[in-house]
């Protein structure tokens, strides 16, 4: 009971936070829209037992992204924009695809999940959560783990070399 | 020296490098020699071969190019043949050409072009499976195409060029798709050799009637002749060396080469010799009316390709190939003899501002006179004995197609003669002195007379000679042969009289002489059906849908701009020839639709990709 | 009860909002939220899953899903800034000089 | 436990080099002093990167032909080293190192020279390894992503031009969208699974019929990121955009590379993890393939932009390859690998020319800007000639023998409407081809000057024109290692 309680709570906080982000007219707002979301579904990581999920979420998604996303629409200077026209001319026939696309990923997923394979059994694996997350993560994703620190180190690289000052022509 | 032969496409590929790549550093004097050299070594080498083999097919497979199919050359009777009459009369149309293209800028590039040429003609004939010839095929179609519009800045000669282009596109596909479908037949392998028991079937007919569109392309066959006659925009040696003796018969070749499928698909052999007919007939019927002295050369040429595609219509193959040769003789003299007279006369084509040139140029006179002659079928001459043949196996397999070839051959001897008359005969019409053409150009017009005159004569060894690989049928009526030969002579002799007599009028059949003037009006088809109907109202209604309903959408006004800058550049493009704007217009209809969802507009793009998302689970429930 | 269902349900809507973000907002930095939105989707996706079969592979995913979202948004925004210097403006449907 | 064997070395070597070797470029480039002039030394260090880890590539493929030709895996299954993958690493690291060859001169001349772009370019090569090489989703992923971003950046190289930022924030917005479709993808078929690898969804896969809609809605996913990827209508729209506004060099690079590992990507997760699913996924490539194989060749035809006619070439050259899959036979596989070999050393050949030619102050983009080529550069006309034949797939030129591979695979299986529909196409291509060419040797110009080509440029001129002429007319070398690279 508990549960659905929570889960009911943190769906909404997830699902209203995006209509919020892809709604607001300010950026500002969408970010915190956003902001709201994120948290909403770092709450569904903890109740799926994702607690370290929960902490990367927290701390690095929500402290780290969104300062960056605050960071870059005060650069920008968003106040002119705010005023614009927040939808392009498409949006009705977007809205209707996204419904149709919609209606049929629910009923795929309606149709599908009973198709699942039977759940694991419920033993409870020994150790924490996150010491879980670390077994696997440097055993069976060392691999991935390390191409990622590639794929950072490419990331800040090239974000600092767009950001920074070149020559304009 | 027969397991040579890959040498012989491979001196003149050697010649067009030198040429092209350092050609421009070169003296014009080594230029001459080098360009012909390379032709006439491949002559020798040519020669050497066909003698050693004795005409005995002999496959030189270098190695295996892609799995079932060798990179290897052919020589056999067929082949011996097509590489003999390459060579040899490539030479004398290269000799001829270093004395005709002497004034003219970019001699290295043409004679570059011109063994780039030569080679892929002789990869074309010496190949043993299609996808070679295919190689060779599409590389003529290349060096004819930077040939014609040599003179590029002749606007005329670009747009002949495109035409052309455009024409042989719609043959190789044709030639593509039959391709696939041989090798589809034979189980992957293209080899000719594997052409041999196959059996009849829907696939066998598809790639007989495919590779045949194919044909009617390079070969300059209806509904695909137009291009021919424009593409004499090109140099003149270039018309006689590749729109009359070599690559026009390409599918005469091809088609006789592939034999084994013809001879196993009737219908489409049937369609052949009516299509060969039908062009032979209507070409001729416009030559008769022409002016322009290489016009009625290029109609003329059409017509006879309509008369080799009669012959291997109704099943003799060794006919055509045998007009195929005798043709070559004659067109490239008459072509060279038309080149000769033009040049006398500084740039002259126009056939009613000559006359009276016999004696001011004696030797071209003489020359064409029999290569005229040979062409009219008169007794003697090279085309007599071919046209014979052709309408002899016509009269035994199809009646109505003998009767058009009959007239045909009357009105070929007409318009042939008519040429001859307005150049050579009665009152000089022009100012110009003219004078007898330089030592290089009328010797290789001399050697060509003879080869006129004396080819004709080899006939049944030929007949013989080819019998290993184009299987006669033997007709022993030697009676009927000769009643029919009776009445071919006659046509000959009356057109030949006729031209005589009515050469300067523009002709006694009115309303006839009206529809060959227009070409058949078929040109005037093309531009109605396409470029007034479509082109016209589709423009407006293109305008009319930029105008409403991009206008108010995102990007209207830089779409209008452009579509009118766009439409006028078009205009100045293409609206000179019609052929060449309904390709344009054609090439913009189709484009348009895939390009106007382009919108640079990135979220229409991700749009896109919901709603093929959208649709492929859609699919889902469909099925 | 919550089943999986319902965790896939909230991620399919989220995906869902994230899409209509991406299709229909002027303002890039809001189109850039909107893909980080469809990347939560697929996490809370990974995270049903792993919990459906009991096991932290999914949650091991997840977190490289949020390593790509880092890179994806920093560069993008990096990009961005480019672009507005260039340009002065931010709007998704002013950046059409490339077409047709 | 942390464990590091030596097989996992041994496979993940040329990778480690690249990545290595892309550090060590963005290191020396911050250690030595702004001022010393040219830099050409970066370039060299990158290229000795991709040349050491060519060599290793050729060592696993040595060590492979000792040991019967037998896979090994490494890493728990995240790695497999086969002959697929060290083909199609191959011909990344060869259009890597042909990139690297021809863009100092070019960034030297956009004002743009920095070593992030050779880090880049390794990175994104380093990215493509474990495209290739992976059978674990999540090392696709993260390769996939390396390789994606990379080129992001590469794209919008030019930070002061307004096209070049644009492709760029393109390329990214719909990359990025993809990425999470194909990502949702990933992680249905993770839920069918309970495991990430690609083996282990082939497990599946039987067992869950033809009228699966969890297995059908991953496949959808999938397939939209992985064909936008590969730039497959009708999810291509980015390419053509993206590949006019890009640094000429790059959108090369981007062409080849880019495109070659997404393809060995499909190839593994079609014919590994969803070879069970045929008859769900052959409709939905069929369709790609038909789609793009027309929006390609008749959007192109009106093209005047050379590379943005290109792209949509490439658009049609995608779709040849899917119909190499489609035909679904050994003879159809074959085809794809030599086309995409074949295609490696045509399309950067086309682009090197256009660098090649590049004028002061204007790039040389335009078909009017070809004009007259074969008179002011015989040899650089004639080299386009050859890779424009080549492209249009005429033999006897490295690009007929993908396409009649392909063409030969259809008409063996039977699907004779598509073969038709391929040839059709073949014969349109031509057309906007030959408008090329018809610039190039009929047009008169204004005379314009072109910087003398730099040595690099040369080598790799030389380089692509003989390997397509070589790969025409002796194919069967090249033939035979892409049979050998599928187990064939």
């Amino acid at each position: 009971m508990g549960d659905s309680v929570f889960f009911y709570a943190f769906a909404a906080l997830a699902i209203l936070g995006a209509l919020g982000t892809v709604l607001f007219r300010s950026a500002v707002h969408c970010s915190l829209a956003l902001m709201t979301s994120l948290l909403g579904v770092a709450g569904l990581y903890l109740m799926q037992g994702a607690e370290f999920l929960f902490a990367v979420q927290i701390v690095l998604y929500i402290g780290g992204i969104m300062v960056l996303f605050l960071f870059v629409i005060m650069l920008v200077n968003l106040d002119q924009a705010a005023k614009l026209k927040q939808f392009n001319g498409q949006t009705p026939l977007a809205v209707l695809a996204i419904l149709g696309t919609g209606a049929a990923f629910y009923a795929f997923l309606a149709k599908g999940v009973a198709t699942l394979p039977a759940p694991a059994s419920a033993t409870v694996m020994t150790g924490g959560n996150t010491e879980n997350v670390a077994d696997l993560l440097f055993t069976s994703y060392l691999l991935p783990f390390e191409v990622a620190s590639v794929l950072l180190l490419v990331a800040v690289v090239g974000s600092v070399l767009m950001a920074g000052k070149g020559g304009t022509r | 020296m027969v397991n040579l032969i890959w040498l012989i496409p491979l001196i003149p590929l050697g010649g067009a490098a030198v040429l092209l790549l350092l050609g421009r550093m070169l003296p014009k004097s080594l230029i001459k020699v080098v360009a012909p050299g390379t032709i006439f070594a491949a002559f020798l080498l040519s020669l050497g071969a066909v003698m050693e083999s004795g005409g005995k097919p002999h496959e030189v497979v270098l190695y295996e190019w892609l799995p079932k199919v060798d990179w290897g050359f052919l020589l056999d009777p067929l082949s011996s043949v097509m590489i003999l009459i390459i060579t040899g009369i490539g030479f004398l149309i290269h000799v001829y050409a270093t004395g005709y293209m002497d004034h003219e800028g970019g001699y290295y590039r043409f004679f570059g072009y011109l063994n780039l040429f030569v080679f892929f003609m002789l990869i074309l004939v010496l190949a043993n499976n299609y996808v070679l010839l295919f190689a060779g095929w599409e590389g003529v179609g290349l060096a004819s195409y930077l040939l014609i519009g040599f003179y590029f800045n002749k606007k005329s000669a670009g747009d002949a060029a495109k035409k052309a282009f455009l024409f042989n596109r719609v043959g190789d596909a044709g030639f593509i798709l039959g391709m696939f479908c041989v090798a589809a037949l034979t189980h992957g392998s293209l080899a000719f050799r594997d052409l041999h028991g196959l059996t009849a079937g829907p696939l066998l007919t598809a790639a007989a009637a495919l590779l045949f569109l194919g044909a009617t392309g390079k070969s300059a066959q209806l509904p695909l002749f137009v291009w021919l006659p424009d593409a004499m925009e090109g140099p003149t040696p270039v018309s006689a060396l590749i729109h009359a003796a070599t690559m026009v018969t390409a599918g005469v070749y091809m088609v006789a080469r592939s034999s084994a499928i013809y001879s196993l698909a009737p219908e489409v052999s049937a369609a052949i010799s009516c299509i060969g007919a039908t062009t032979a007939i209507m070409a001729a019927t416009i030559a008769m009316v022409q002016t322009d002295i290489k016009r009625v050369l290029a109609y003329s040429t059409v017509s006879q390709l309509g008369f080799m595609f009669m012959a291997a219509g109704v099943g003799a193959y060794w006919v055509a190939v045998f007009h195929l040769m005798t043709h070559a003789f004659f067109k490239a003299l008459l072509f060279l003899g038309a080149g000769s007279v033009i040049h006398g006369l500084h740039g002259e084509q126009d056939m009613l501002k000559m006359g009276g040139l016999r004696s001011e140029m004696p030797i071209t006179f003489w020359t064409m006179a029999i290569a005229a002659l040979a062409i009219a079928g008169v007794p003697g001459m090279a085309g007599f004995f071919s046209k014979d043949e052709i309408l002899f196996y016509a009269y035994l397999n199809f009646k109505s197609v003998f009767a058009v070839g009959l007239i045909t051959a009357a009105l070929t001897a007409f318009y042939m003669w008519r040429l001859m008359f307005l150049t050579f005969f009665g009152e000089k019409r022009t100012l110009v002195h003219a004078h007898e053409s330089p030592l290089v150009m009328t010797a290789p017009l001399i050697v060509l007379a003879l080869g006129c005159g004396g080819c004709s004569y080899y006939a049944a060894q030929l007949e013989r000679w080819l019998e290993p690989v184009l299987h006669s049928n033997h007709s022993p009526d030697i009676g009927l042969k000769h009643v029919l030969m009776a009445a071919s002579v006659f046509a000959a002799f009356t057109g030949i009289l006729l031209a005589r007599y009515f050469h300067a009028s523009t002709g006694p059949l009115g309303p006839l002489t009206k529809l060959a003037q227009h070409k058949w009006y078929l040109d005037d088809i093309y531009d109605f059906v396409f470029v007034r109907g479509l082109g016209m109202r589709g423009g407006e209604y293109l305008g009319s849908f930029d105008r409403r309903i991009l206008d108010g959408g995102i990007n209207g006004a830089g779409l209008v701009t452009r579509f009118v800058s766009r439409a006028s550049i078009w205009a100045d493009t293409w609206i000179v020839d019609g052929l060449v704007r309904i390709a344009g217009f054609s090439a913009m209809f189709a484009s348009l639709p895939a390009r106007i969802v382009q919108t640079g507009f990135v979220q229409s793009y991700a749009l896109v990709i919901v709603a093929a998302i959208a649709a492929a689970l859609g699919l889902f429930w469909v099925k | 009860m919550i089943t999986i269902n319902h965790y896939l349900a909230v991620s399919a809507t989220l995906l869902l909002i994230g899409t209509l973000g991406v299709l229909t907002r002027r303002n890039i930095v809001v189109i850039l939220m909107s893909i980080e939105l469809i990347l939560n989707a697929v996490n809370v996706n990974l995270i049903a899953f792993s919990k459906y079969h009991n096991q932290v592979t999914g949650q091991v995913f997840a977190i490289f899903v949020i390593a790509v979202a880092v890179a994806e948004a920093a560069v993008g925004l990096g990009v961005l800034i480019a672009l507005f210097r260039n340009k002065g403006s931010v709007q998704a449907d002013e950046v059409d000089l490339l077409k047709w | 436990m942390i464990t590091y064997s030596a097989t996992d070395h041994f496979i993940l070597l040329p990778a480690l080099l690249l990545g290595m070797f892309g550090i060590a470029v963005l290191l020396l480039d911050f250690l030595f002093p702004k001022d010393i002039k040219g830099r050409g030394w970066l370039v060299g260090i990158a290229i000795s990167g991709l040349v050491f880890a060519g060599w290793q590539l050729w060592e696993q493929h040595r060590y492979l032909a000792e040991h019967g030709m037998t896979p090994l895996t490494g890493f728990n299954g995240a790695l497999v080293l086969d002959n697929f993958a060290i083909f199609f690493n191959g011909i990344v690291l060869v259009s890597a190192a042909l990139v690297m060859l021809i863009s100092y001169r070019y960034l030297e001349n956009e004002h743009e020279h920095h070593a992030e772009y050779y880090a880049l370019v390794l990175f994104a090569t380093f990215g493509a390894f474990f495209i290739i090489t992976g059978v674990d989703m999540v090392t696709i992923f993260i390769g996939l992503e390396t390789m994606a971003v990379s080129f992001y950046v590469l794209v919008g190289f030019l930070r002061g031009d307004k096209r070049s930022n644009e492709a760029a924030m393109k390329y990214l917005l719909l990359g990025g969208f993809s990425t999470g479709l194909l990502i949702y993808g990933f992680s249905i078929f993770y839920g069918l699974t309970g495991s990430t690898t690609l083996i282990a969804l082939a497990s599946v896969v039987p067992a869950r019929g033809p009228h699966d809609p969890l297995l059908y809605l991953g496949i959808v996913t999938t397939l939209a990121g992985l064909l936008f990827k590969i730039g497959a209508a009708p999810f291509h729209m980015w390419a053509p955009d993206t590949y006019e506004g890009a640094p000429t060099t790059v959108t090369a690079f981007l062409a080849v590379a880019s495109k070659t590992a997404s393809f060995a990507l499909l190839l593994r997760v079609l014919a590994v993890g969803l070879s069970g699913a045929r008859p769900q996924w052959e409709p939905l490539l069929t369709g790609a393939a038909v789609l793009s194989l027309t929006i390609g060749n008749l959007a192109a035809i009106t093209q005047s932009n050379v590379k943005r006619m290109l792209a949509y070439s490439s658009i049609a050259h995608a779709g040849y390859l899917l119909l190499g899959v489609v035909a679904g036979n050994d003879t159809g596989l074959i085809g794809v690998a030599i086309y995409l070999l074949t295609y490696a050393f045509m399309t950067i050949g086309a682009f090197l020319v256009l660098v090649a030619l590049r004028r002061k102050g204007a790039a040389v983009e335009t078909i009017d800007d070809l004009a007259a080529l074969s008179r002011r550069y015989p040899s650089y006309a004639l080299l386009m000639l050859v890779f424009l034949l080549s492209l249009a797939g005429i033999p006897p030129t490295a690009g007929f023998i993908g396409k009649y591979y392909i063409f030969l695979a259809l008409v063996e299986s039977g699907k004779y409407g598509l073969a038709i529909l391929g040839a059709l196409y073949v014969a349109v291509s031509l057309y906007y081809y030959f408008r090329l060419v018809r610039s190039m040797f009929f047009v008169e110009s204004t005379e314009a000057q072109v910087l003398a080509p730099s040595n690099g440029v040369r080598l790799a001129l030389a380089i692509t024109g003989m390997a397509t002429v070589a790969m025409g007319v002796l194919p069967e070398p090249f033939i035979r290692m892409a049979a050998a690279s599928l187990g064939r």
